[in-house]
């Protein structure tokens, strides 16, 4: 039964946004019939909660949480519902006929729907976390109506405001219920309203209570967050009127007085909720007599009503509390009934300023009527529904709760907010209905249609009625919802109109002269039409959010992240390398790790000679890595040979081997690629045009390089002068030839033991040639490279220059006897890699080196005859060569299968062969096959691609050039 | 035949240096460095190097030999340029050669050996007027070099008839 | 006794290679042209396949033949492409 | 247990495990020598193969739930039927089949999107999109430190090469920095793994958690430094901060289907963390219990606090998607460093969540932009500035706008907001739940005590985190879809929006059966704390066969 | 597994000797680069250790291994071939391409187009 | 043995990582030309040095780490070195991408004031 209060209108929301746009009418039916089922709903389910019996539906949501969707109405809730619901068809009643031909109204009442949901969630919600979830929807969908006219930047940043400030309160909010979760053991609504010790007991009750305030005095807009209401304003009229009177605000309310069981009576409570509330309470009334804009007024005069609301909760007294709930309803009432008004008004004369309205009784006298019943109720006049509540306030307010200044003070505060009151009512009444006839309106005001003008009707009638005979109208339904507040606690009121002459009546006779006294005092001031109250005025809320929020979230933010951050590479680098040093040091030094001691015994002087020049080598590329790239090149090279000579000289043919062809390859490369990085030009080296900074730079990078290399050496040092460890290398030394069929240990490792590693190798050199030769396709040198390099532009004049020779007899030339000798020198790499590749599995080589060694062969071919001459007579299928190698890898491991192994599990068998005898064939070596294919696609590749890049920049060129020449013309 | 070996020199040299590699002469070995060295082959005929006939193979050895002799003597001789360099004024120099060999690959065999003796350096054939231009370490015996270049010259050309 | 000499004339050589090898690094780091660079560093190329010939050697072992047999067969590839990119401005044209 | 040595051969459905690798592998081979101008063709070809991986990603799953003894093979892979810790193995936990599920979903969302139009921009996207997924599924399925190694390099070449797809200045100069420190962590990730073997003598991840508290302390030591030279080279990938600003940068000048997939690459980083640190550094390994988890706890909560900064500083909704993946990684480092067992749970439910949420913004926001200035078409430019050299054919593949186009993405748009900022009722609000229950549900009755600064810290960046991405996308989106006052309505392919819709559908999935998937992950998060059951099943797994 | 001290002396002695020869040649070779004062003198001093030390260490290896394994193992002459036939690539390229640079330079010392042209003349 | 080699070791590392911190993308793509030698000859290390040990056993022979050195590092740095030759490649044209597209060698892709 509960959750069609939640179902209909989200589910009618989504059916909503289906209507067409043209259909005002039938959406606007089909939501108040959703409102109205509701609504009758409720009231069908009175009679249930009225006994005091509480309904509930429990779903399980996430139950590892205790997120459950627990659905629970007893009588408070009963009361905002049916608030909820019923002003909910009076609004779309409204709406109907407020809103413009123009405007979208399925958004507008699928969003209305989903507004009336959430809130109805808010106040059913048998779960702390799901009230959460509906407390923050209701500020999502609020920001979605307020900004409804978002051509308007007034809504835009009215929505943005409030979402901002709801939003965060919410979130606060749901960490303060978090905790009261982890405190009571449950989230469960009931669980946690019997636990009102331990809550209150609790060392965390500070946090909680603070977390919690945050997001019920955000919520109704309680000081100093209560700026983002007036500017909420900008919704359009029966939004505003549905949000300040039975939903979004009352929401703030509703949370206090929900855990008002558990969480009031506290000092804390009692200062915070109060001093928020009184604050509220005058600032908000005295703030709404300056307004200019009716609905600004209404809309302090909301703040202000709830400040008073907040005010009686905080005084944690039952009786407070019974006011408070009375006050909810009144204030619901009248409020929305105002707003109806005011809308009416802005509807019928196109405008809300209260400095063009003029004596509009004339045009519109039930309007103007209606309007001056329900001023009345806010006013707290006697005999209608706001004089009942606020006599109660008043009541609570000379009681003594708590012995402190605060307590002493809110009798007067309350009496001069409520003079306020006086004086905004009457103010809001007497400019626009009273005065001379208007002037300047845009358009001609007459009453609304009839049925706009119902829903202000019934809200006026009934705050009439509740202001007259409460006991038997309001009465039984207030008491139903204080009692499921308050249960035991639950004090003897009355609600009766006449109490006898007591203090509360001087008060609130006080209050009604007062405020008339002041408004009439005030007019002059008030008619020179200045918007907002003097010396306040100044301080604006909204601009100072905007400030605060464009300085944190803007300005602040982008400093931060510009401090904090940075998008140059250098400084990222050094994080890294300083990180990584620090990360890598700390465990040692804290542990206090043991360095082991230096052996200088048993050093091969040769072996020293060598690392000498190895060590020199990388110090020089790194020294001449700026301006004589070549020469970095060269000493590159260099360390790399050094390299080379250690595998070998420590056991390990196969790198060698592997590391001298990719030496080869990457010289190779890199030259093709300096190719279009044109010299740098030595910059002029004398001392003084090196800053000290850039000094200081290079030293920090020179200490932290330093740095980064002692580590290194240090843990190389330790690491290789400890004793080995167990290692998983037995396993593969023992079993390499007998179950992997090979003697080379390392190649079996490498197309068996893991030949998964070797094959996710494959495949990041196929990514990568992919990648270069994708980049390539797309490549578009630096002008200044697109012309032939200076050499070959000599070359060519010189051939020009000379009758006897034509062009590209220079190089023909020059290549003449090499070009015959690496001409013959292809088959040669050819049979070096098939020998490479047949020894793989017992000797040093294999597949990669076998592919790296015959892709040399083809640059060899490339560099000596040029592009061109070779793939006029080579046809060269990379990208097959690629395809081929890696699907040959992968299905040579799915061929396992068959035979019920996993993949790559090798399959060695001998075949005897006539004449040639026992022939090994492994899998493994089809395995290698593939590497073999990939490695040599992928690596002639990526080399032909970036020699093609000379080929494609003449005609890049030539295109330039005759752009240039074009754009002269 | 040509269709099958376009290079029984070519196909003859990898063999023998499928051999060499494998240090195998077995049946198997033998088989697979055939058909290895045939494909090879087949993969140069792409490319169309140049293809020389070997008139006078056997003259090979005696050839080699006299290379490796010539060789040694340059050794010896750069050796000791080297160790007097800084006491001695260098007598280096670039000098021509004309030659009227038509082999490309002869005369690409010239050049190497020429340029793997130490003292001897080919720079530069010009192709339209066969002259050769070296850099030699010791200018003084520049006849002699002359000579040594024309000699090997008249070797290669009766061996690639 | 022996053995003795022929550790001591097996590093010797060694040595020797080395510091062949540190000559070619002068030149490359000295240059003073890219030419000499480039020079030095094909013979350390070379100069570093004789020191693998010696290790195998030394050690009496045939596996390290491979490396030495890889730098004498295209170990050259990269001194061609620097002497290319010296003489042509590119490697391949 | 397992039934030692039972089954002679392996049953079909074991291979089941290694599919998400090899599909994707095979296919992106077969996708390479195919003509870039059969696209349409390459990408259904790459439809398929990731639909099939999803789908046995899915099986896997749904496997998984049921507890490792159910897996096929009882979930460890081994690969060249060598046993652990001697041969690589591939291990099927909870963990590794979420993760799995999560990229291949991802995946899938992506290839659809890419299909519209991306896929053109330049060649071979296709195969390297398939690598890419076979490269995460590698790094998720594999239990061998060294094979982790190969699988993150797959994965981060095929992102370089896709960061650098349709190739221009913009994605250059951000994959430039990209691959820098990327390649510099790699040396790090080498130079950690190296360490780990030398001190322990194996690679396998399993066999180390059982070694490493028998250790010498010296030796320990050497690998405690090795697991933090490792742990610096994942938060690079995780991009934890100040080791992370290439990445606001580089994802967002990625193309939207690339950067979509790269909401997960950061998660990569997370997940290995995860995973070796309880692994490694559970309660079973001694005195190295627990290493490093303050650096994580700092570092991640600066990191939070950084991609919350950068969120709201960022104008262009690329980079704020980026430090939004910024602010997840740091929510769930800290999460993780934190150590709190009950929030693991809801730290993977985070990690699906965001990365599903920022993966379905990344591929809105140029849906969006596409319409905020017409003729801003990046691709256009693209095109036309730099693709003038091969790139003849341009076929116009951009249908009709839809009706309600500027609808759809509003709502998308909304969602996105309401799921990163943490809002209710989306699963982006229930992680974030999820996550301050757990901090607060820690054993021990007296809760005030027991919170210690870092943990309020945590609930206050989580909390303000949300906050800025609420401002931010606030922010954004008013500009976007309620200040332009004449924008022209973008016109999106059917293709392109689906895939958002879907991303965002899951995440509503995702929010309504949070109770099925708490459970789930709540059960990831109980095996992860039991290592040494783990590695049980990894090392006493039988091999096929007699051999 | 064999050792070099398993040789009999002569053979030792013979390898040693031969060995040490040509890293002597190699040296030499190498200390031309130091010392010789032009680049193309200094193009002459790999060809020392390409042509004499290759073919001295290159037969101590055949001679040590032969000895060692008794029988012939002969693939250093490989090594010995391929030197022979790359080395000169390499020089003549890179001296080319020195001279190239020189002449465009008009370097005084070096020669020009062999070829009488109108502006230049022979050498 | 152990002590040249760190220290070659370290010396590649000092050289490969100031370069990594350079301005220019040449220097940077040498710096990682360094260090992933140093990263190899590291992890190499890891196995411990032996001198004429290589892992390859005598047909039909059952090897142990008396004999044989440790070939599981030696397996690794043969992955690593071709990733690395991979990565090179790939940040090479990357680079040369860069240069074309922004005029610029500078690692930022636009000159800074300084260095
Ligand atoms: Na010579
Ligand atoms: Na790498």
């Amino acid at each position: 039964m509960l959750s069609v209060f939640i179902l209909a209108p989200f589910a009618g929301s989504l059916i909503a946004t289906f209507f067409p746009s043209d259909q005002r009418g039938a959406t606007a039916w089909f939501a108040g019939a959703i409102a109205l089922v509701c609504f009758l709903l409720s009231a069908g389910l009175y009679p249930f909660v009225a006994t005091g019996n509480v309904l509930r539906l429990e779903l399980a949501w996430v139950p590892e949480l205790g997120l459950s969707f627990t659905l629970r109405m007893d009588g408070f809730a009963w009361l905002f519902s049916a608030l909820i619901t019923a002003i909910g068809v009076l609004v779309v009643l409204y709406a109907r006929y407020y809103m413009a031909e123009e405007d979208p109204v399925p958004r507008f009442f699928a969003l209305f729907l989903a507004f009336m949901g959430s809130m109805l969630g808010i106040v059913l919600s048998g779960n702390l976390i799901l009230l959460a979830v509906f407390w923050e929807m209701t500020s999502i969908v609020s920001f979605l109506l307020i900004g409804y006219w978002h051509h308007n930047a007034h809504a835009r940043d009215g929505a943005r405001i409030a979402l901002t400030i709801t939003g965060m309160g919410g979130l606060a909010m749901l960490v303060g219920l978090v905790i009261i979760g982890r405190i009571v053991g449950s989230y469960d609504l009931d669980a946690v309203l019997a636990s009102g010790d331990a809550i209150r007991n609790h060392p965390l009750y500070g946090t909680v209570l603070i977390l919690i305030l945050l997001g019920a005095l955000t919520k109704s807009a309680q000081f100093p967050f209560h700026f983002w209401l007036p500017h909420a304003m900008a919704a359009p009229t029966p939004v505003s009127a549905y949000l300040h009177s039975a939903t979004m605000v009352k929401a703030g309310v509703f949370l206090l007085a929900r855990l008002w069981p558990v969480m009031a009576g506290t000092e804390a409570w009692f200062w915070i909720v109060g001093l928020a509330g009184l604050a509220t309470l005058v600032l908000g009334a005295y703030f709404a007599i300056f307004q200019q804009d009716l609905k600004g007024l209404l809309a302090y005069s909301t703040i202000s009503h709830l400040g008073l609301i907040t005010v009686l909760l905080s005084l944690g007294s039952p009786l407070a509390a019974v006011a408070a709930v009375f006050h909810i309803v009144n204030h619901a009432t009248f409020k929305a009934s105002l707003f109806m008004a005011a809308g009416i008004i802005d509807h019928e004369s196109g405008t809300r300023d209260m400095r063009r309205l003029s004596g509009l009784f004339h045009y519109m006298p039930i309007t103007a009527t209606l309007a001056m019943v329900a001023s009345a109720a806010m006013a707290g006049v006697p005999l209608l529904n706001g004089f009942l509540s606020k006599e109660m306030f008043f009541a609570e307010a000379i009681e003594t709760h708590l012995v402190n200044a605060l307590d002493t003070a809110t009798p007067y505060v309350s009496t001069i907010a409520s003079m306020f009151a006086v004086t905004y009512s009457l103010r809001f009444i007497h400019s626009a209905f009273f005065g001379p006839p208007p002037t300047d309106l845009p358009k001609k005001p007459h009453e609304p249609p009839r049925w706009m003008r119902a829903p202000v009707d019934f809200l006026v009638l009934a705050c009439l009625v509740v202001g007259i005979i409460p006991a038997q109208t309001i009465g039984p339904f207030l008491h139903t919802a204080v009692v499921s507040i308050l249960r035991d606690d639950t004090p003897q009121y009355s609600l009766a109109v006449w109490h006898g002459f007591n203090v509360p009546l001087i008060m609130s006779f006080v209050a009604l002269s007062g405020g008339v006294g002041l408004y009439f005092m005030m007019r002059s001031y008030l008619a020179t039409g200045i918007e907002g109250p003097p010396v306040f005025r100044l301080l604006q809320g909204k601009r100072i959010f905007e400030r605060v929020l464009v300085t944190l979230s803007w300005k602040w933010a982008r400093s931060l992240e510009q401090g904090l951050g940075t998008r140059h590479l250098q400084p990222q680098m050094r994080l890294l390398v300083f990180i990584a040093l620090a990360a890598g040091a700390l465990p040692l030094v804290i542990g206090g790790f043991h360095l082991p001691p230096l052996v200088i015994r048993g050093i091969d002087p040769a072996f020293a000679l060598l690392w000498a020049i190895g060590i020199g080598c990388a110090v020089g590329s790194a020294y001449q890595a700026k301006f004589h790239r070549l020469a970095s090149l060269v000493l590159l090279g260099g360390a790399g040979l050094v390299t080379c000579i250690t595998f070998v000289w420590l056991s390990a043919p196969d790198l060698a081997v592997t590391q001298l062809l990719v030496e080869i390859v990457t010289t190779v490369l890199i030259l093709l690629g300096l190719r279009w990085l044109p010299k740098r030009i030595e910059e002029p080296r004398a001392a003084e045009d090196i800053t000290i900074k850039t000094r200081l730079r290079r030293l920090r990078d020179f200490l932290l390089a330093t740095a980064a290399g002692g580590a290194m050496m240090l843990i190389a040092y330790t690491m290789m002068t400890r004793p080995l460890p167990d290692t998983i290398a037995d396993y593969f030394l023992a079993r390499a030839y007998r179950e992997g069929g090979g003697t080379n240990v390392v190649n079996v490792i490498l197309v068996d033991f893991r030949g998964f590693d070797t094959l996710g190798e494959i495949a990041v050199l196929c990514i990568v040639a992919l990648t270069v030769f994708a980049l390539l396709l797309r490549f578009r040198p630096q002008a200044d490279s697109l012309e032939a390099p200076e050499q070959q532009r000599l070359q060519n004049a010189f051939d020009d220059d000379h009758p006897e020779r034509t062009a590209g007899d220079s190089v023909a030339e020059y290549l003449f006897v090499p070009s015959v000798i690496m001409r013959w020198m292809f088959p040669v790499t050819g049979m070096l890699a098939a020998y490479l590749f047949l020894r793989g599995h017992d000797l040093p080589g294999g597949g990669f080196a076998a592919g790296i060694a015959l892709s040399i062969g083809f640059i060899l071919q490339y560099m000596s005859g040029g592009t061109r001459w070779v793939e006029e007579r080579l046809r060269i299928h990379p990208l097959r060569w690629m395809s081929i190698g890696l699907l040959v890898a992968t299905a040579t491991g799915v061929g396992s299968w068959l035979f019920g192994y996993p993949f790559l599990t090798s399959r060695a068998e001998y075949a005897t062969l006539p004449v040639i005898g026992k022939v090994p064939l492994a899998s493994a070596i089809l395995f290698d096959l593939g590497v073999f294919s990939l490695v040599l696609g992928a690596t002639v590749l990526m080399l032909i691609a970036l020699a093609h890049q000379s080929v494609r920049a003449p005609r890049a060129f030539a295109r330039a050039a005759r752009t240039e020449k074009e754009a002269a013309r | 035949m040509r269709t099958w070996f376009p290079y029984p020199l070519l196909s003859t040299g990898l063999f023998l240096m499928w051999l060499l590699l494998n240090q195998s002469v077995a049946p198997g070995s033998i088989l697979l460095g055939i058909v290895v060295s045939t494909g090879l082959a087949w993969v140069a005929l792409k490319l169309q190097p140049r293809r020389s006939h070997l008139g006078r193979w056997w003259r090979l050895p005696g050839f080699g030999l006299a290379v490796v002799a010539d060789i040694a003597r340059s050794n010896l001789a750069v050796a000791l340029i080297i160790l007097r360099a800084r006491r001695r004024p260098s007598r280096a120099g670039f000098m021509t050669v004309d030659l009227d060999l038509e082999d490309e690959n002869a005369l690409a065999l010239l050049a190497c050996i020429v340029t793997a003796t130490p003292g001897t350096a080919c720079l530069e054939f010009d192709r339209r007027s066969k002259v050769l231009l070296l850099h030699v370490l010791d200018i003084e015996n520049e006849e002699l070099w002359r000579r040594t270049v024309k000699h090997y010259e008249a070797e290669l050309k009766e061996i690639f008839q | 006794m022996m053995g003795l000499a022929i550790v001591w004339s097996v590093l010797l050589a060694q040595i020797m290679i080395a510091l062949a090898m540190a000559f070619a690094l002068y030149r490359i780091a000295r240059g003073p042209r890219a030419q000499d660079r480039i020079l030095g560093l094909d013979t350390l190329y070379i100069n570093g396949m004789l020191m693998l010939l010696t290790y195998g050697i030394r050690t009496a072992n045939t596996l390290y033949f491979e490396s030495a047999l890889i730098v004498a067969v295209i170990g050259f590839a990269s001194t061609v492409a620097f002497a290319k990119f010296l003489m042509r401005g590119e490697v391949i044209e | 247990m397992s039934t030692a040595g039972s089954s002679p051969v392996t049953d079909w459905l074991d291979h089941l495990i290694i599919l998400p690798i090899l599909v994707p592998l095979a296919v992106a081979a077969m996708l390479i020598p195919i003509n870039e101008r059969e696209r349409m063709l390459k990408g259904a070809i790459g439809f398929a193969s990731t639909l099939v991986v999803f789908v046995v990603a899915v099986i896997l799953m749904r496997f998984a739930a049921a507890g490792p003894d159910s897996l096929p093979g009882t979930g460890v892979y081994q690969l060249g039927n060598w046993p652990a810790p001697f041969g690589i193995v591939l291990v099927l936990d909870r963990l590794s089949a979420l993760m799995l599920c999560l990229a291949s979903g991802l995946a899938l969302a992506a290839q659809v999107y890419s299909m519209a139009r991306w896929h053109t921009a330049g060649h071979h996207f296709h195969s390297l999109f398939q690598l890419l997924v076979a490269g995460l599924n590698g790094a998720f399925l594999t239990g061998d430190l060294f094979n982790l190694f190969v699988f993150f390099e797959m994965m981060l070449a095929a992102s370089y090469g896709l960061l650098l797809h349709g190739s221009g200045p913009v994605r250059v100069k951000a994959g430039l920095h990209y691959i820098a420190v990327n390649l510099a962590a790699s040396a790090l990730f080498l130079i950690g793994v190296s360490l780990i073997y030398g001190a322990t003598g194996t690679l396998n991840m399993a066999d180390l958690a059982t070694k490493i508290a028998g250790l010498a302390p010296d030796s320990r030591r050497l690998v405690e430094s090795g697991a933090a030279v490792l742990g610096v080279a994942f938060l690079v990938k995780a991009g934890m901060w100040p080791l992370s600003f290439w990445l606001p940068t580089a994802y967002a000048a990625a193309t939207p289907p690339v950067a979509a997939v790269f909401a997960v690459l950061t998660k990569v980083g997370i997940y290995v963390i995860i995973r070796l640190h309880l692994l490694l550094f559970g309660a079973a390994a001694g005195t190295s219990s627990g290493f490093g988890q303050d650096w994580l706890i700092v570092g991640g909560m600066l990191t939070i606090a950084f991609g919350g900064i950068g969120v709201l500083a960022s104008q262009a909704m690329g980079r704020l998607a980026g430090y939004s993946v910024l602010v997840s990684s740091g929510t769930l480092l800290a999460a993780l460093g934190l150590g709190h067992q009950a929030m693991l749970a809801g730290a993977l439910f985070y990690l699906v969540s965001s990365t599903l949420t920022i993966a379905a913004f990344f591929l809105l926001i140029e849906l969006v932009e596409r319409g905020r200035d017409a003729g801003a078409d990046v691709l256009a430019v693209t095109m036309e500035a730099y693709g003038d050299f091969d790139e003849d054919e341009k076929e116009e593949e951009v249908g009709a706008a839809i009706p309600g186009t500027m609808a759809i993405l509003g709502l998308c748009f909304c969602l996105s907001a309401v799921l990163l900022s943490g809002l209710p009722p989306l699963s982006g609000f229930i992680a974030k739940f999820a996550l301050l229950r757990g901090l607060f549900a820690m054993p021990g009755s007296d809760l005030a005590t027991a919170m210690s600064a870092a943990d309020w810290t945590y609930v206050a960046l989580l909390i303000l985190s949300g906050l800025s991405a609420m401002i931010a996308m606030n922010r954004i989106g008013i500009r976007t879809f309620w200040a332009s006052i004449e924008g022209t309505i973008p016109r999106v392919v059917v293709i392109e929006i689906t895939p958002v819709v879907v991303l965002l559908a899951a995440c509503i999935f995702l929010s309504l059966e949070a109770g099925p998937a708490m459970r789930y992950m709540q059960a990831t998060a109980d095996d992860l704390f039991q290592p040494i059951v783990h590695s049980e099943r990894v090392l006493s797994a039988p091999r096929a066969g007699g051999r | 597994m064999s050792h070099l001290t398993d040789l009999p002396p002569w053979a030792a002695i013979a390898v040693c000797g031969l060995m040490l020869l040509g890293a002597a040649i190699t040296l030499v070779g190498s200390l031309g680069l130091l010392r010789l004062p032009s680049f193309y003198e200094r193009l002459h001093a790999p060809t020392m250790a390409t042509s004499g030390g290759t073919i001295v260490i290159c037969l101590a290896s055949m001679l040590c291994f032969a000895v060692l394994q008794s029988r012939w193992i002969v693939h250093e002459l490989l090594i010995i071939f391929f030197v022979t036939v790359t080395t000169p690539v390499t020089l003549m390229l890179l001296g080319q391409a020195a001279l190239y640079r020189d002449r465009f330079e008009d370097r005084k010392d070096v020669p020009r187009k062999p070829r009488p042209a109108p502006d230049e003349g022979a050498l | 043995m152990e002590l040249i080699l760190s220290a070659g070791i370290g010396a590649l590392t000092a050289s490969g990582v100031y370069l990594l911190l350079r301005p220019r993308t040449y220097q940077v793509i040498i710096g990682l030309s360094l260090i992933s030698y140093a990263v190899n000859l590291f992890i190499f290390g890891m196995g411990r040095l032996r001198v004429n040990a290589p892992p390859v056993l005598e047909p039909g022979g059952i090897g142990d780490l008396a004999r044989y050195t440790d070939p599981v590092p030696q397996a690794l740095v043969l992955t690593a070195i071709v990733i690395g030759f991979a990565m090179t490649a790939l940040f090479l044209v990357v680079l040369l991408a860069s240069r074309g597209f922004t005029g610029t060698d500078h690692v930022d892709g636009r000159e800074q004031p300084s260095d």
